[in-house]
């Protein structure tokens, strides 16, 4: 009678060793980038770059967990908000160039001038103030998710056509941002950044940095979807996933809570989108293309639906992977990536991290049967 | 260049006494101009040659225009090919026939090719033959830039000779025109000009009525703006019947993309991410059977049809059979796996026929355009494509509405339990549906390599506006995917000239999304407790 | 909550404007029925009516239902009930007719009186109607007390669940009603591993979690064994009185031990009413369930 | 729990050996080659892969460089934006390439450069582009708009007689520039702006049905008329096959492209596209004793006899040629030395002229207007007298007219501007 849990605590042994095995090996990858070069154990810094931009696609992962392994919305489009992200830090840096561009002009980034812009459009207007672009970079992508969520929840539109219409999504804003019209870019996109609060973007302290930070954001963005998933909200995201109509006739609303968390989520996707910007030094449309985002999905497939860390997991793995095919035979990349997707659904339904609980038999209490 | 002439003038007088055809002599100059390996130096052969036309001349400007005048690169010999396909060869010089060499084409430019046109039209102009006449002025009329007219004087000459009645009416147009644009001309004459034009009353006329409008006498400049208005009028009629129909070219392509997923996703409720990969093996198929008979490009093209129904369907009866089946009832699972397979798809066409395009050639029936009235005409492929997308829908309602194989489809979507009780094997009707639905974008494949090209990239670009379609007309309904697929190709062809071509594609866009979220069932949604669950 | 406010507010208005006007004018009526002489009613339905493609699957259907009274629908297949209860949850949009219910019997206030045609799903179970499935439908990959947790009635907001944690009272409600379902030494097990009639009984046990004063059970006892179906029959007689039932069901024995009051649909509309034995006897309910040929 | 991650991390660890191989022996010079194998631009960057490989296996037979052989280092960035810049990173600090051949789209150059600056590494950019850029650490070998657009908008204006213009792009930034340019161009040379039309449309545009019927309305006007396309790739064939197919021929409103060459036209039936123009400073059917041999020693390295070669490619041979004589002039391969004995170097050019290194990193080109044959080969109809040299800064812009490069002294910079005497931007380091 007294051992009625309904709650995980908070910080189980599973979040306290996925920080700190995360932080571990953060601390590791900076201190060996900081040994001397040419000794044995150096890391070259393009590696911690590298390995910076994978933990920005692992919070991705972790935001695209939220609403489909949680929630059950598969979205094919949660590329759109990490890409917004980025823009709002790309402008961001690009204002902060001032007047080293190639034309010296002091307000205009060098695309406006080329394309004769006589005046900073408004919405370009105070991005040179990190304070706002932080802001904006929570803000335009929630702002996004909720204006899309709140028509698409409150319609009822739900299953496949709730995914085909946010690749439709990313697929128009796709389109929207190749326009040179627009004003952010168009196909070059932004790229030539110098300096970030005033640091120089191009020495190895500020990579190494970067990664650092990547590192803390994913511990925390970690936390933060962790605290959602063990509340009684989370639990009411997966009664939602596994049988949204009963939620509704308990009387819970259930577009309010899709709505909550689907802008969380676009918000921590902006989040990575700002943390990747700097670190690959260009953001152009092709992020919003539809293969990137179901790209991040297979991560999260791949890594076991509904666990956090099996995000983070399946990230790191299908990049990794991605970036050994491209280099050892390029030809099969596609392949490669194709069968995963296939085989994954088929026989590795709850992932690399549901095989890890089989193995170490600490089943949690989240068995996934999938319903959505 | 007079000196040229003069040799030319010199030699041709010589060279009288050879004139049989074809062996006969020119002269180095002219050879040397022909032989030269820069096209810039036809410039001076045509005109060479255009100081005299004779009968051989013309015949040597005609084989030059069609490229099949070739020169020796070492002794500037001339030969003239026997015609594009054989490798014979004859010898200019002595009419002697050599086959297998390798000669330099005497290339020309589309530049020298039309000053070579205008001047054979000039000789055909006042040809005996009523045929070629009634085309040289036909061409002097229709040709989209103004070619030359000859002068006032000549065409007045002419004129008073013709007989036949069409040219002669055409000869006044082009009369009309000449002096429409001569300032020379009187108000009376050209008040009775403006007439001329105003019947007639191609692009060609408008612009000179348009020009006519500023003319000092306001009794012309009324007459013309009058004419002018007429004109212009009609022509937006016909321009807005022209957008309705691009509209509905548009429209058939994506009804032809969509149908097919109209049943996989709309009858049997599977997302099938590699339906653009199966437009794509469908296409591919049309390049195989051209490779494979070359010489009958049109037999080619309707055996492809079965052919790619068959090809696309056993590809998506084995997708089916390996992987759609043991997904059953987890429709964002099928999603995924299939949008694996797409990728695995088109990197094997990638692998396997090297990621260029590849060209299909779209046979002779389908070229060209049909003229339906005065300034509409229509593009044969895009009117051939709009019946076929009727045909290929009318065939998919007969399937499913007369066969028995379309009354196990519907039983078995409508309700499955009760179907196979009844003795129908629902497996195999989920295959036998699923590889009708993949035959058809086969087939849809087939339609599209005639517009478009042909490669592994093909697929991509229609599967999303293909969703689009099926969700818009409200899935499980094969007419609201007609409806949809025609509504989205009109709306996208009326938004193009306002808009621009990508913004249209992002309005429409932006305005589905908006229509699914007020009507999440589409156009012609299914009712009932069937449509709840 | 606000929206729910802002409706019964709406309601009491049109009250106040439609008072002299006759509801039959109307198409739903805006006005809530004119009390009967019986003070207890809490559900008061009236010529419902609703049409798939042309079949009509309720047809000017009326009835009310007392406060407490245990009240159970047979039919046969087709005959409306699952229609029904769609349209009192708000699932299924009426062509016509007016549903209204009183949330609570003992408030012989007229305007707050509900009327269900004008609200959703969310606002008729917060308003006290509780339903359970056709098919079982709990949430499976939870544990049954997380099942009940979420059923549990208290402020539904979205960032109030976030931070809401279970208090004593709560805990031992809980406890109580798992004992009532029979599932407390499966507490912590998953929804999912449960037997067929066990997920019912969970599912009763999340509608008494809701406490709600309207229960609508859509065949409880399909697919129990005849032990289970024992238990549940105790369970019903245990609910009786406390909450008003309604059972739409095909079991007759089932039926029979637990009602004394039942009505037979057919066609969407009431064929005949009473006890289970003049039910039983009646020539239209013998013609309806055998059909035309017997 | 813990276990597995720890399990896991070692993996990690484990893979990033993968990342950094082991460093080769001295005695060799390595060149990166940095072309998408894979995605959608893999069609077009393939091709000069095998051209680099060929070129580098040619020389080694040569007895390779400064006695030393040259090693190939392949990578595939997968017509991936970013993975342009990590790749780049990585030939720069882990494989120290010598020189990196590669790029082929302007946003993938632009994605590298920040990275090739600050490495100070030397990137050889083969292919046509919008200018408007010069850096210290590029070599451009392709053509600056002055070396493409502009003779061919003269050709089409003098000797075609055209009066009325159709700018077709795809909206990405050479397009824009492009006919930014020859906008300005036009204007200067007295044409109205209803005489200029300007249309963009996205990357694959299939359905051109009103685009061609608006030129055909445009067309019509009593003027002679020509459509100057920027179409990229995929768009082409549906473009070209409406054209033909609403009856508009080469003879009534040619079509001059500036990014239709060889390849794209190996793969596609060319009937419809017969006698429009294309504008390059190279040839496959350029009639020339080296050019011959080029494309024999291509097709046998390649054992493919039908491979065709195109103006990248013989950006690329150039490139290659003028970075092997610099090499040897500066005698060593410090990328330094090699900026500084670039300029002026001078090798011949495959269709009979020289290229010679510009101070702005730019080289001497000449200029060809090739004819569309059915056999999917050009015929010259036209060239420039003699090379013309390549401007990073066009005078035809407005932001650009004053602003000139020259990397040698006492200048060196990228962008300085002529009236104020400054240099702008970073790049005046």
């Amino acid at each position: 009678m007294n051992e009625l849990t309904v709650q995980e605590k908070f910080l189980s042994g599973e979040t306290k060793s996925f920080i700190l095995v995360t932080a571990l090996l953060g601390a590791v990858v900076v201190m060996l980038s900081l040994m001397p070069e040419g000794s044995f154990i150096h890391l070259p810094v393009y590696v911690v770059n590298l390995l910076g931009k994978y933990v920005t696609y692992a919070i991705l992962a972790l935001s695209v967990d939220l609403v489909w392994g949680y929630l059950g919305i598969l979205t094919l489009g949660h590329c759109v908000f990490f890409a917004l992200g980025g823009y709002v830090m790309g402008m961001y840096l690009t204002r902060s160039i001032g007047a080293q561009g190639v034309y010296g002009d002091p307000l205009l980034p060098d695309f406006m001038v080329f394309l004769n812009w006589h005046e900073l459009p408004w919405y370009w207007q105070g991005l040179q103030y990190f304070p706002l672009a932080a802001l904006l970079i929570i803000c335009v992508p929630a702002l996004l998710a909720y204006v899309f969520g709140r028509l698409a929840f409150f319609s009822r539109v739900s299953g496949v056509y709730l995914s085909i219409i946010t690749q439709a999504l990313t697929y128009a804003m796709m389109l929207a941002f190749f326009l040179n019209e627009l004003g952010f870019g168009g196909n070059n996109g932004l790229t030539d950044f110098k300096t970030l609060l005033g640091f120089s973007l191009q020495t190895d302290g500020m990579r190494i940095l970067l990664f650092a930070l990547s590192v803390v954001t994913l511990c925390l963005c970690y936390l933060l979807c962790r605290s959602v998933v063990v509340s009684k909200l989370g639990r009411l995201c997966i009664a939602v996933r596994d049988a949204e109509n009963r939620v509704r006739f308990i009387g819970y609303r259930v577009e309010n809570i899709k709505l909550l968390i689907f802008v969380l989520s676009a918000v921590i996707a902006g989040i990575a989108g700002a943390l990747y910007v700097p670190q690959v030094g260009i953001i152009n449309p092709s992020e919003f293309s539809p293969v990137n985002s179901i790209e991040i999905i297979v991560c999260v497939a791949l890594g076991g639906r509904g666990r956090l860390y099996g995000a983070v997991i399946g990230a790191f793995l299908v990049h990794i992977a991605k970036t050994m095919f491209t280099n050892l035979m390029p030809e099969f990349w596609l392949f490669a990536l194709g069968a995963l997707f296939v085989l994954v659904t088929l026989f590795l339904k709850d992932g690399v991290a549901g095989l890890l609980c089989v193995h170490l038999k600490t089943g949690s209490t989240e068995t996934l049967t999938d319903k959505a | 260049m007079r000196k040229a002439f003069c040799m030319l003038a010199a030699v041709l007088l010589m060279s009288t006494a050879y004139a049989g055809e074809p062996n006969y002599e020119l002269s180095e100059s002219l050879k040397a101009s022909l032989a030269d390996s820069k096209v810039k130096s036809r410039d001076q052969a045509i005109a060479m040659l255009a100081e005299d036309l004779s009968e051989q001349h013309i015949s040597l400007l005609g084989k030059l225009k069609s490229g099949l005048v070739y020169a020796d690169a070492a002794t500037s010999e001339i030969y003239i090919r026997e015609d594009a396909a054989s490798d014979c060869y004859i010898r200019l010089a002595d009419a002697q026939q050599i086959c297998g060499i390798k000669l330099r084409r005497s290339g020309v430019s589309t530049l020298q090719k039309k000053k070579i046109e205008a001047l054979l039209l000039s000789s055909s102009l006042s040809s005996s033959d009523p045929e070629k006449r009634a085309a040289a002025v036909k061409n002097l009329l229709e040709s989209e830039a103004q070619s030359e007219i000859p002068s006032e004087q000549i065409l007045e000459q002419i004129i008073s000779k013709e007989n036949r009645r069409d040219i002669y009416l055409n000869l006044k147009v082009a009369m009309a025109l000449i002096k429409s644009a001569d300032e020379k001309t009187g108000p009376q004459e050209l008040i009775d000009c403006i007439d001329i034009l105003e019947d007639y009353g191609n692009a060609r006329c408008i612009s000179a009525l348009a020009a006519l409008k500023n003319h000092p006498n306001p009794e012309v400049a009324s007459h013309a703006a009058s004419a002018a208005a007429n004109l212009e009028f009609k022509q937006e009629v016909a321009d807005f019947f022209e957008k309705i129909f691009f509209g509905l070219s548009l429209g058939s392509v994506l009804v032809l993309a969509a149908v097919g997923l109209a049943i996989t996703f709309g009858v049997m409720g599977v997302i099938n991410m590699a339906h653009g990969e199966l437009i794509m093996l469908g296409a591919y198929t049309v390049w195989g059977l051209q490779q494979l008979m070359p010489q009958s490009l049109s037999t080619a093209l309707f055996l492809s049809i079965p052919c790619a129904f068959m090809v696309s369907a056993s590809v998506g009866m084995l997708i089916e059979h390996l992987v759609i089946r043991h997904l059953s009832g987890r429709p964002l699972e099928t999603l995924l796996a299939t949008f694996g397979i797409s990728l695995i798809l088109q990197q094997l066409v990638r692998t396997l026929f090297s990621p260029l395009n590849r060209a299909v050639a779209t046979p002779e029936f389908l070229q060209g355009s049909v003229q339906i009235a005065d300034n509409l005409s229509i593009t044969c492929n895009r009117l051939s494509i709009i019946f076929f997308c009727l045909f290929v829908f009318a065939v998919i309602l007969l399937v499913m509405k007369k066969t028995r194989l379309g009354l196990e489809v519907r039983a078995v979507s409508q309700n499955r339990p009760i179907a196979r009780a009844m003795g129908i094997r629902a497996q195999r009707v989920d295959l036998m549906t699923f590889g009708l639905g993949s035959g058809i974008a086969g087939v849809a494949g087939v339609a599209l390599s005639q517009i478009t090209n042909v490669g592994p990239n093909l697929g991509q670009s229609y599967i999303i506006d293909s969703f689009m379609v099926v969700v818009f007309g409200g899935s499980g309904n094969l007419f609201g995917t007609l409806a949809g697929g025609f509504i989205m190709g009109i709306a996208n062809k009326l938004l193009e000239p306002v808009s621009g071509a990508m913004l249209s594609k992002i309005i429409i866009l932006i305005a589905l999304i908006l229509f699914i979220q007020k009507h999440p069932r589409g156009l012609f949604p299914q009712r009932g407790r069937a449509a709840e669950d | 909550m606000i929206s729910l406010e802002k409706q019964v507010a709406q309601a009491s208005l049109k009250l106040k404007n439609l008072a002299q006007k006759s509801h039959l004018a109307h198409k739903h009526r805006q006005q809530p029925p004119a009390r009967l002489k019986k003070q207890d009613i809490v559900l008061y339905v009236e010529n419902l009516t609703v049409s798939f493609d042309g079949f009509k699957a309720l047809n000017d259907l009326t009835f009310y239902l007392n406060s407490g009274e245990l009240r159970c629908f047979i039919g046969p297949n087709g005959a409306g009930k699952s229609t029904m209860m769609d349209v009192l949850t708000g699932k299924t949009k009426v062509d016509s007719g007016s549903a209204w219910f009183v949330p609570d019997p003992g408030d012989p206030n007229p305007s707050h009186m509900l009327n269900l045609l004008e609200m959703d799903e969310v606002s008729i179970a917060n308003a006290g109607i509780g339903r359970k499935f056709q098919k079982p439908s709990v949430f499976e990959t939870l544990s049954v007390a997380q099942n009940l947790e979420l059923a549990l009635s208290m402020n539904r907001s979205v960032f109030k669940t976030y931070r809401s944690r279970l208090n004593g009272e709560q805990q031992d409600f809980m406890m109580a009603t798992l004992e009532k379902i029979r599932l407390s030494s499966l507490a912590n097990a998953l929804a999912a591993s449960l037997s067929h009639g066990q997920k019912q009984w969970l599912e009763i046990g999340m509608l008494l979690m809701q406490k709600p004063s309207l229960i609508m059970l859509d065949e409880p006892v399909a697919g129990m064994t005849p032990e289970e179906i024992e238990m549940t029959i105790a369970l019903l007689h245990e609910l009786k009185g406390q909450h008003t039932i309604m059972v739409v069901e095909h079991d007759m024995d089932f039926i029979r031990a637990i009602a004394n009051q039942v009505v037979v649909l057919n066609q969407g509309t009431v064929l005949a009413e009473g006890n289970m034995d003049s039910i039983q006897s009646d020539p239209r309910v013998i013609k309806a369930y055998l059909g035309e040929g017997l | 729990m813990k276990y597995s991650f720890t399990k896991l991390a070692l993996a990690a660890m484990f893979s990033l050996n993968v990342f950094c191989s082991v460093q080769a022996a001295d005695d060799t010079i390595k060149v990166g080659i940095m072309h998408s194998l894979s995605g959608t631009m893999a069609i077009s960057e393939a091709s000069l892969k095998d051209e680099m490989l060929m070129l580098i296996d040619e020389q080694n037979k040569k007895g390779g460089l400064l006695g030393k052989k040259l090693e190939a280092v392949v990578v595939d960035p997968a017509s991936d934006w970013p993975l342009f810049a990590e790749k780049s990173r990585e030939l720069l600090t882990k494989d120290k390439v010598a020189v990196v051949f590669g790029c082929w789209t302007s946003v993938s150059r632009k994605a590298v450069l920040p990275v090739f600056e600050e490495l100070n590494g030397l990137l050889f950019y083969p292919v046509q582009y919008e200018g408007e850029e010069s850096s210290r650490n590029i070599i451009y070998t392709g053509a600056a708009p002055n070396q493409q657009s502009i003779p061919a908008i003269d050709y089409l204006m003098k000797d075609i007689g055209v009066k009325r213009w159709f700018l077709a792009g795809t909206d990405y930034v050479f397009p824009r520039t492009a006919n930014k340019i020859i906008e300005a161009y036009l204007k200067q040379h007295g044409v109205a702006d209803e005489d200029i039309m300007i249309n963009y449309t996205p990357f694959g545009h299939s359905d051109w049905q009103s685009i061609v019927s608006e030129i055909k309305a445009f067309g019509s006007a009593g003027k002679k008329t020509a459509v100057v396309s920027t179409l990229n790739g995929d768009a082409n064939v549906p473009f070209y096959k409406e054209l033909a197919n609403q009856g508009i021929s080469a003879a009534d409103i040619p079509v001059m492209a500036f990014s239709v060459g060889e390849e794209e036209l190996s793969g596609i039936d060319t009937t419809p596209l017969e006698g429009h123009l294309a504008a390059w400073n190279y040839f496959q059917s350029v009639d020339n004793k080296d050019n011959a041999e080029f494309i024999k020693q291509f097709r046998a390295f390649t054992k493919n006899p039908k491979r065709v070669t195109n103006d990248p490619m013989e950006a690329h041979y150039i490139g290659f040629n003028l970075w092997v004589k610099a090499v040897e002039k500066a005698g060593s391969t410090d990328v330094n030395k090699v900026l500084d004995a670039i300029v002026g170097v001078k090798t011949p050019n495959l269709t009979g002229g020289m290229a010679e290194v510009l101070p702005n990193h730019h080289i001497t080109k000449p200029v060809l207007i090739g004819e569309i044959q059915s056999d999917g080969q050009f015929q010259v109809v036209w060239e420039t007298e003699q090379e013309v040299k390549g401007d990073a800064w066009s005078d035809y812009l407005e932001g650009s007219k004053d602003l000139i490069s020259d990397w040698t002294a006492p200048v060196k910079c990228g962008n300085f501007n002529v009236k104020t005497k400054k240099c702008l931007g970073s790049q005046s380091k």
